[in-house]
């Protein structure tokens, strides 16, 4: 049980004048943010920014979900690993450039690859996850695990130069499935190694999923829940797009679900929890 | 006096316009004189401009998973689906769903 | 003079094959990054990601203009700069941080305050220019340089919770002075000290201006010229404003100037180029 | 029969707001037997829902430098500025120029 701080200190405040005397915000919102805890799933493109931002704002407790190592392929976008920790685990490398960011946060790795047997272990504790991975069967997974324990899940992704985002199961927003009931055909998922990804595209969506999170802990703004935000980097054109309610018959996150426990999603989706061996058939 | 037209723009966007041509943005002038449903919008699409592997854009009579079909911005789930019948200068936007980071 | 690179190396090609896969880069898009020099002015909250992202796509010179030094109300948003670095210079401290992300980044400070007899000088080596700047006088000064010099200009800007974003001075598009002829009057500027801003909206911006850098100096997409990008943070919407064309009778870039050099800005604006002493009266 | 009436969208953006009432978004319903140009409007916002400071949003019979005014998301200047004649559902939105970072 983590200590609830009911005071900044004077660093504090030294250190987040320039947020905290924003409208809606002040100490009780710093104090917010201090006392929050939010998981990270996926150290790459997107984790690094959005993990960089809050850590910066002053979130008290970090959770960095990966189980992959830092390669010369990540630095071109995942910003907050370097050459001289290549080889390390992503959350450990994550962990030692946010901690010379912002000491005060205390960080935790969670060095392995997220499933249905530890999902609802790691995530309980957390009040906000994430969603910065890089594959079909995790973002399922993500969206049933914080559905049956009532965390809102802001979920980014990036391909080549296009972004997306939104907030799930939130402010009575649908859950992923409600958008996506059935998983895509295997034969239409591309992902970074293969389709490519600009930094800069994945930095803006990064730094965009720790705002919403900071809006989601502070209560600040309109939260991206029941709407989608797609961004076309080669015109820098973004869209505010108007999605579904929840749907009365989702499996997950309706009144009668039909999906109550954690399931198979490699299984479920034919597809592996990575982006490494995409075109590798499960079934 | 011509035949009457009815004037549409299709978009398409995160990979889903690789399938027709890999035009982003095309203003469609249908016939007037008939009435124009989503899945009937799909059926011409599919005849006229969708220009790689079929499969990757419908699945039966409807757009397979993973790409979401927005009516003026509006996710057509809200508006119908297929039974939605198109107005002058509706926006129909399809987009792919990313799944990468 | 500066060496041209014809080659990528093996190390540029592992750093770099995500992005350089991307449709419309390729080995010669990388090569013109690395072959290209971006001026950054202002490394705080707009210059540190845009910076983090130039170096990470591998931009291959970057010149960093700051006169200011690294104090603890900086971290909430400045996120190349940490506790182990205050009181250094900003670009000194920006430039630590980004040579530990790429090495391969030749990374020029330039410490001190940009103003009428320095700028051209040090504008004048670059290719592209980013306007990271917290005050209106640094912004004209930089907008007049950048038309004197032929450089397109992104200009990045933000306060609170809202951001905006164009590109000046390029593809026939307005410069600053088309779009504001005139200074606005000093009492309706706010400055970052005096209300705020969140990181997160720089972070998004500040991202935004690394990826109109890149497209201008890859020649990839459609360039944010003769058009406003404004993000209300907030609400999480983003709006695309078509501005004016140069204006035929621009003072700087129409086709009879009546300035072609360029002027005392603190005195035009009657405002100081920095955002310390917004309040102090120099006429 | 009613009044005929004029509906038109105000914005504001970027702190603009600030000066009338911190709403960003207002719905009108001008007199419709009457002529709107950009003019008249701003008269009209003065003298009706302007709650702060005037000079920071107007200048002589204009808005101040360093105010962008957006007719449906395009550059007045582009539309005639201060003559442009208000249309039903026009946009017109008002954004303070930011200078931080
Ligand atoms: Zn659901
Ligand atoms: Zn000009």
């Amino acid at each position: 049980t983590r200590t609830l701080h009911t005071k900044l200190t004077n660093d504090d405040i030294a250190r987040y004048s320039r947020q905290l005397i924003l409208p809606d915000f002040g100490v009780q919102g710093q104090l917010k943010l201090k006392n929050s805890s939010v998981l990270i799933v996926g150290m790459g493109g997107l984790g690094c920014p959005a993990a960089q931002y809050l850590a910066a704002a002053g979130c008290g407790h970090l959770g960095l979900v990966d189980y992959d190592h830092v390669e010369r392929s990540n630095f071109h976008r995942q910003i907050l690993h370097s050459e001289t920790r290549v080889g390390w685990t992503k959350p450990d490398s994550a962990r030692f450039a946010l901690l010379e960011l912002n000491p005060h946060c205390e960080i935790r790795s969670h060095v392995r690859l997220l499933n249905r047997f530890n999902a609802l272990n790691i995530i309980r504790s957390y009040d906000v996850v994430l969603d910065c991975s890089d594959n079909v069967a995790t973002r399922y997974l993500l969206s049933d695990a914080c559905v049956m324990l009532q965390k809102p899940l802001v979920s980014g992704s990036a391909l080549k130069m296009d972004g997306q985002l939104t907030v799930y199961n939130y402010a009575n927003g649908p859950c992923y499935r409600c958008l996506y009931p059935v998983p895509p055909p295997k034969e239409s998922v591309t992902n970074c190694g293969d389709g490519g990804v600009l930094g800069a595209v994945t930095g803006t969506i990064g730094a965009m999923q720790a705002l919403e999170a900071i809006k989601v802990i502070v209560g600040l703004g309109d939260v991206l829940a029941g709407r989608l935000l797609i961004f076309d980097g080669s015109t820098s054109l973004f869209r505010n797009i108007r999605i579904r309610n929840k749907r009365p018959n989702c499996h997950v996150c309706s009144a009668q679900p039909l999906i109550t426990q954690l399931i198979d999603y490699e299984m479920f989706c034919g597809m592996r929890a990575n982006d490494k061996d995409a075109e590798q058939n499960l079934l | 006096m011509g035949t009457p037209e009815l004037k549409i723009i299709l978009e398409f966007s995160a990979g889903a316009e690789l399938l027709f041509g890999n035009i982003k943005r095309r203003e469609l002038a249908l016939d007037g004189n008939q009435k124009w449903t989503i899945a009937k919008l799909l059926k011409w699409m599919h005849a006229n401009i969708l220009t790689e592997r079929p499969e990757l854009f419908l699945q039966g009579d409807t757009v397979r998973p993973g790409i979401l079909v927005l009516i003026n911005d509006t996710d057509w789930e809200l508006l119908g689906e297929l039974d939605y019948e198109l107005q002058p200068r509706d926006n129909v936007l399809f987009i792919s769903t990313l799944h990468g980071g």
